[in-house]
């Protein structure tokens, strides 16, 4: 396990716990996870199904309390960060409103924080070119295929200016060309706006094509097993995933997987 | 459960607003029959009351108000009185021995019960069966479904008189059978519309399935398309029974006032016995929650047999 | 035995006594009749239900079977158990009805369903408008209680001396503050509660038959109800099946209802017919029959059975 | 018996028509078509049937000779029309609505309200409400108020129940979304829970819309103005007018549709996102 | 485009076309599209979405009539072989019926088909067996995990002895660890059992390991770009996915995509 302390930590958990109260008894779904993120990461949580990856971004995002342990945000608490409107979260599914339009679902968060007209439609027309959806702002979200709504997730997300860009699973219910495409187009958006990106996926090679650290995490209790710190350079062409230090990378996190695995 | 205490709660607070009713909207009785008595009313007179306002009326005469609160033919019983009532009706009977006393609301509950259960199979049957033709006929769809909504928007007490001197002519003297009509009547449309939603449940992948399994229509019917719908059939079943129930009421208004519920309401009214028609209301109310949770039980039982309890 | 089905007017009372104690006293079995007795109800037309063959004979107001044989439905008076009218108007005094010319601008409660031809004529005789203009009455379907007269929704509601005015007594009203205008007294009667059959039925002669037994044994119901009314009140509380109906209550009706059947053996007395068929005819712009009928009455039962 | 005859092969001709028909059911002129077919075939019989058996007009009369009274009884239905659909009936459903909505609404804003009054209201929903109606006639006179007051308490409970349920329909993702905005409780109640009750709200007003009609005429029988569909239903049954009541039937009818058809527009119009509206 | 047109062809597409009909005009899902698939072989089929992999599939099974070319299931129509029970079809949901238990799931198509109790019993051992699901046989699906139930809905289909077993993105909604599990059993069962597959996948690395021919496909129309025989012995271990040939064929295979894709 390594803990990194730096003062540049954007995130700091320090011995974070979540135990839920189900009807079945407890489930510990998050024990003793300490993690520093530093301003600019992009941090990939991978571990397998119920080992509490989206439990700890939801804590990072106010949307879960902790039950031990301390996590702050910009060095205050993660509600003040939300107040403070420090965050982008990206669902799983896209989550567009299906009421609104393309255009209208980017200005939604807008809308709420009290942009002016004009500035909602400048940062509207900016991120849709961002996510290369110029021209279909007046569609609806269900005349657009998968890739396509997802990408305006992303803009949403990215309209107004949140610190911190909170990823969960985004990419999981595409098929693997259009996510090998939409991965080259997060990373340009990362090193354009040098956002600080928390990340989860269920891909190996998604976690180690796009990160500067994995997170491996394992279930029952849900703890961090492993936290890598990628080597690959900043610039990374598609092709760097048959690079020999991928594969090596790869393989660190598939054993690292395996070893928390019981498979069905 | 976990809703007990709130239920309970606005319950309270539901009898609590109509306690404080009784008294405004009974004032004016009361005042009439205190100044029959011989009581001193301000202002005298029921004709010149009828422009004052209950409030005030109340407060000038706060003296009289709680005559309100027992009145023989109240505008608004209390809920005591209605307690009252539906216990002279029901439990004294059985205690006198005499349950099923024409006097008592049981027997007259068993008669709307018995004509809804019969509208309700029959609404059922109905419902299923045109169902079954909408899913599998694309005509019996196209020409159906539009007349189905239509049928709902007829006032069936408007056919209530003709069913009753039809079903007459066509030899049936039973005089349950026109309400059983009536009550299936409002009952089939919401079986069939749950129907049609349950027995298209199944998704295209898993009728391709039986599909190539060379499975014949009946196979992947009593296979497939029936077992998917039970959980729709339940939820409208629930709304079926109680649109049967109100059938089987609505019928009982006019077409008889002989026994039910329904025609101790219109008896009630014609002897302007409101308590009469308060405490059949309540009894219907019973009658109606009774029939929705014994569904709502079948419901659960059956789902945890097929393994789909959720 | 032969089957007879009675059809009612109105649900069990002792309005329908004379059938009740025929049928419980065996006055039926006794002419080898197998009665059957239907219970009316507010949305039950007798004369539709004979139109329909759901019953051989029925109780009905004879405005209502005139104006249904207006309309194609042969009906025919075969006996006439009723002798007198028992509607009337009843009105408050404190809303200001003291006579007929009191009515203009108020509100009337009035029976419909066939029941508001009586009504009508009345009116039209009074030559007050029935159609809510200033110079008249306003109408009101009055339901199946006094209610509007209680609460002052009303002037006056319509009420039977045997039944509803009782009612109003009852919720605390007394005589003296009321008016009360008989359908007799003002020569606007019309004849109530008799017996009706289909023309065609009357010319098979097994059914002239079981009518004549039917008959005889019904006026010797209605006889003996008049002589023991209690005994007659306690039978129809018998077959009340909607368990309603009070002891005091029917009793008291079974008097008011004797003095209406008394003076009649059965037999129609045309010139009540004939008063019954001017009122109507009076009916002004909108009589509720348009031409004197013919064979709408007959002596051809009750000729049989009386004698 | 030749009417018979006819009846048969009318029935056999129309049901072969729409089959043939309805091979291009994505058509919008044969959805149109074949259901119109099915009601004039269902007319065509009742009239063959009525003449055939030769069923007294007191009785069942012939759909030519309800169509002929219907015209000629313009006048008398048009004032009927008034005073039960837009008097009682409509006036009910409006208020009805109005306030279930705003009542679903502040509920919604107590967890316990919630749970305490939603379990009443589904319960209340079930229930047979006609039968306040002579009650209601008691309490609020012959007029319309009281046909409108039925109306009301018949819509209420099924308006309020959808909407309720609807209200807690935005999925938690779609809530979270909100929540990591900061949004606050009205923000997210226009921009995301009211949008997303939506198809829940419609649902109960489509259940209301048969429920007005019927409300408002059963309270006619209860006492009434000498006007308004139920007044001249029960009036026409015992003169035997029945042609007339058929009139009044088919007014109902009509206007039931309409009333339908215009919420189902609106619906349409309002929730074209849902899955339900698309296609 | 590589034509085999050997004699041992238990299916056989020439010239295959097929146009759906849509509100929105003609869709051409399939174009030209020929291929014959050999006793024994493994097929993979991979392109982008709507590429006309499921059609074709369909096709095979008598789902959907093409509305041009021929097509040949053992040697008659795929009516025909239809009606001869010729195809084990899996979906990519499970799609087992949740109103049945797993062993009842198993018996459906041999209920429909007719075999006496003693042999359904017997059958539905013996594959719950194969897919070791043994024990299993009275839990309902939604008490199994989803890498179970996707083994039990092929258990239904290698109940009855279908020549060709046809799965369409089987193991799409599993996480890649369960996933590489499934993957190794069904190389096994095939193995054993010697079944025709045709197998439709999004995920390049799977189709490698698993095919012994892989038809690369592209859409609007749809179309078969590519068809490569792999070189791969029929024993595969999962870390034969590091090895040069494999890694090789994945990328003539992505190549073979990247050039049909629009991205969205
Ligand atoms: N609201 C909740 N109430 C109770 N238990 C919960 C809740 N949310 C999550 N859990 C449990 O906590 C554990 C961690 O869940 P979490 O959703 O964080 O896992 P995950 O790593 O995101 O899994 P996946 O890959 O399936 O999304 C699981 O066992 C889950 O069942
Ligand atoms: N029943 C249908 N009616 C109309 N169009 C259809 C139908 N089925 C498929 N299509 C269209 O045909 C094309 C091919 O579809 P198909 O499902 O075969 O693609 P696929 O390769 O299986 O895609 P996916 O990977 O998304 O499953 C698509 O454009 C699809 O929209
Ligand atoms: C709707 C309706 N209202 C009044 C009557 C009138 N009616 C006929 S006989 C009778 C006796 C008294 O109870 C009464 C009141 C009716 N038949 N139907
Ligand atoms: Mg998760
Ligand atoms: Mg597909």
């Amino acid at each position: 396990m390594s803990l990194n302390t730096a003062r540049a930590a954007i995130v700091s958990a320090q011995n974070l716990d979540l135990t839920f109260q189900t009807g079945d008894g407890p489930v510990h779904a998050l024990k003793g996870v300490s993690l520093d993120i530093e301003k600019g990461d992009f941090v990939s949580f991978i571990g397998p199904s119920g080992c509490g990856k989206t439990t700890f971004l939801r804590c990072m995002a106010d949307l879960e309390q902790p039950t031990g342990g301390s996590i702050t945000v910009n060095g205050t608490t993660p509600e003040d960060a939300r107040k403070a409107r420090a965050y982008g979260y990206v669902f799983q599914a896209a989550g567009l409103y299906p009421w609104r339009t393309i255009g209208r679902n980017i200005s939604l968060p807008l809308e709420i924080m009290g942009y002016s007209k004009a500035d909602q439609a400048q940062r509207v027309a900016r991120t849709l070119e961002l996510v290369e959806l110029s021209g279909f702002e007046n569609k609806f979200p269900w005349q657009l295929s998968g890739g396509m709504q997802q990408r305006a997730s992303i803009a949403r997300a990215l309209a107004f200016d949140a610190d911190i860009l909170l990823m969960d699973e985004p990419f999981g219910a595409l098929d693997e060309i259009v996510r090998d495409h939409l991965n080259e187009q997060l990373l340009q958006l990362w090193a354009r706006t040098e956002k600080t990106i928390a990340f989860v996926t269920h891909s190996i090679p998604e976690a180690v094509y796009l990160s500067t650290k994995i997170v491996v995490m394992s279930p029952r209790p849900g703890r961090i097993t492993d936290v890598i710190d990628s080597p690959l350079p900043k610039e990374r062409p598609l092709d760097i995933r048959e690079s020999p230090e991928f594969l090596q990378i790869a393989n660190r996190v598939r054993d690292g997987l395996r070893a928390g695995h019981a498979y069905d | 459960m976990r809703s007990a205490a709130p239920v309970l709660t606005v319950l309270a607070v539901i009898v609590g607003i109509w306690y404080l009713a009784v008294a405004p909207m009974n004032v004016r009785v009361a005042l009439d029959q205190a100044e029959r008595a011989g009581e001193a009313v301000v202002p005298e007179g029921s004709v010149p009351r009828r422009a004052v306002s209950v409030w005030r009326l109340m407060r000038d005469n706060s003296e009289f108000v709680h005559l309100g609160y027992a009145l023989e033919r109240p505008r608004l019983p209390t809920p005591q009185q209605v307690g009252q009532e539906l216990w002279k009706t029901t439990g004294e009977m059985v205690q006198k021995g005499r349950p099923f006393s024409k006097r008592g609301l049981i027997y007259h509950g068993w008669i709307t019960l018995q004509s809804t259960l019969w509208g309700f199979a029959l609404g059922t049957l109905v419902g299923i069966l045109g169902a079954v033709a909408i899913v599998y006929s694309r005509t019996a769809q196209l020409s159906l479904m539009p007349w189905a909504i239509i049928s709902q928007t007829i006032p069936i007490v408007a056919l209530a008189p003709m069913i009753i001197v039809l079903s007459s002519q066509a030899g049936i003297e039973e005089r349950g059978v026109p309400k059983a009509i009536i009550s299936a009547y409002l009952c089939f449309f919401p079986v069939l519309v749950g129907m049609v939603k349950g027995l298209r449940a199944p998704q295209p992948a898993q009728l391709d399935l039986l599909r190539t399994y060379n499975a014949t229509g009946l196979q992947s019917f009593l296979r497939l398309r029936l077992p998917a719908s039970v959980p729709y059939l339940f939820t409208s079943l629930k709304v079926g029974i109680a649109a049967a129930l109100v059938g089987t009421i609505v019928g009982e208004l006019p077409t008889g006032a002989i026994s039910g519920l329904g025609a101790r309401i219109l008896i009630g009214d014609q002897f302007g016995a409101p308590l009469a028609i308060w405490s059949a209301l309540f009894a219907a109310a019973v009658l109606a929650g009774a029939l929705v949770t014994l569904l709502d039980l079948i419901q659960r039982i059956t789902l945890k047999r097929m393994g789909m309890a959720t | 035995a032969d089957d007879v089905t009675l059809q009612l007017k109105w649900v069990t009372q002792a309005q329908f006594a004379g059938y009740y104690v025929a049928l419980e006293k065996g006055f039926y079995d006794e002419e080898d009749l197998n009665v059957t007795i239907k219970p009316g109800g507010p949305d039950i037309a007798p004369t539709q239900v004979l139109a329909g063959g759901g019953a051989d004979v029925t109780v009905e107001w004879m405005p209502a079977a005139l104006a249904a044989r207006e309309k194609g439905l042969p009906m025919v008076n075969i006996a006439q158990p009723f002798k007198s009218s028992g509607m009337m108007l009843t009105c408050r005094k404190d809303a200001g009805v003291e006579t007929t010319a009191d009515f203009p601008g108020k509100t009337l409660g009035v029976w419909f369903f066939g029941n508001e031809f009586p009504f009508l004529s009345w009116m039209s005789q009074l030559e007050i408008p029935t159609d809510g203009s200033e110079a008249g009455v306003e109408v009101l379907k009055q339901g199946f209680n006094v209610d509007p007269i209680l609460n002052g929704q009303a002037a006056c509601v319509s009420t039977m001396t045997y039944n509803e005015y009782w009612q109003v007594i009852d919720a605390g009203l007394t005589p003296e503050e009321l008016t009360i205008f008989k359908y007799e007294d003002n020569g606007v009667a019309t004849l109530e509660d008799g017996l009706y059959v289909l023309e065609e039925n009357l010319e098979d002669p097994a059914f002239e038959d079981k009518m004549v037994r039917f008959v005889r044994a019904s006026m010797k119901g209605w006889k003996y109800a008049e002589e023991n009314p209690d005994e007659a009140a306690e039978i129809v509380l018998e077959y009340d099946e909607t368990g309603a109906q009070t002891e005091t209550h029917q009793k008291r009706m079974m008097g008011e209802v004797a003095k209406l059947t008394a003076g009649s053996n059965g037999a129609l007395d045309p010139a009540d017919y004939e008063r019954t068929v001017a009122s109507l005819l009076s009916g002004g712009s909108d009589p509720v029959i348009s031409a004197a009928p013919t064979g709408a009455w007959t002596h051809q039962i009750t000729d049989k059975a009386l004698n | 018996m030749s009417w018979l005859i006819l009846a048969l092969l009318v029935w056999l001709g129309g049901w072969a028509l729409n089959i043939w028909l309805s091979r291009w059911d994505r058509l919008r002129a044969v959805r149109i078509a074949v259901p119109v077919i099915f009601g004039v075939t269902l007319l065509v019989v009742w009239e063959a049937l009525v003449r055939g058996f030769g069923i007294s007009p007191v009785i069942l009369p012939a759909p030519s000779v309800v169509a002929q009274t219907f015209a000629a009884s313009t006048d008398l239905l048009w004032i009927d029309f008034q005073q039960t659909v837009v008097k009682g009936a409509l006036r009910g459903f409006t208020i009805g609505a109005i306030a279930a909505f705003v009542a679903a609404v502040l509920i919604d804003r107590s967890k316990f309200l919630t749970r305490g009054l939603l379990p009443i209201g589904n319960f209340v929903a079930a229930l047979p409400i006609v039968g306040i109606a002579p009650i209601m006639v008691n309490w609020f006179g012959f007029d319309w108020q009281s046909k409108a007051a039925v109306v009301v308490v018949m819509v209420f409970f099924p308006i309020l129940v959808n909407t309720v349920q609807g209200l807690n329909e935005a999925s938690a993702m779609q809530r979270d979304l909100m929540r990591t905005y900061a949004a606050n409780y009205w923000q997210t109640l226009f921009r995301l829970r009211l949008p997303a009750a939506m198809p829940f709200v419609f649902n109960g007003l489509k259940v209301a819309t048969t429920l007005a009609l019927i409300g408002a005429i059963v309270a006619e029988y209860f006492g009434s103005p000498t006007r308004g569909m139920g007044f001249r239903i029960s009036t026409g049954v015992g003169s035997l007018s029945i042609d007339l009541v058929w009139a009044e039937i088919a007014v109902a009818a009509i206007a039931g549709t309409a009333l339908y058809g215009i919420v189902a527009w609106i619906e349409k119009r309002v929730t074209f996102w849902h899955p339900s509206q698309r296609r």
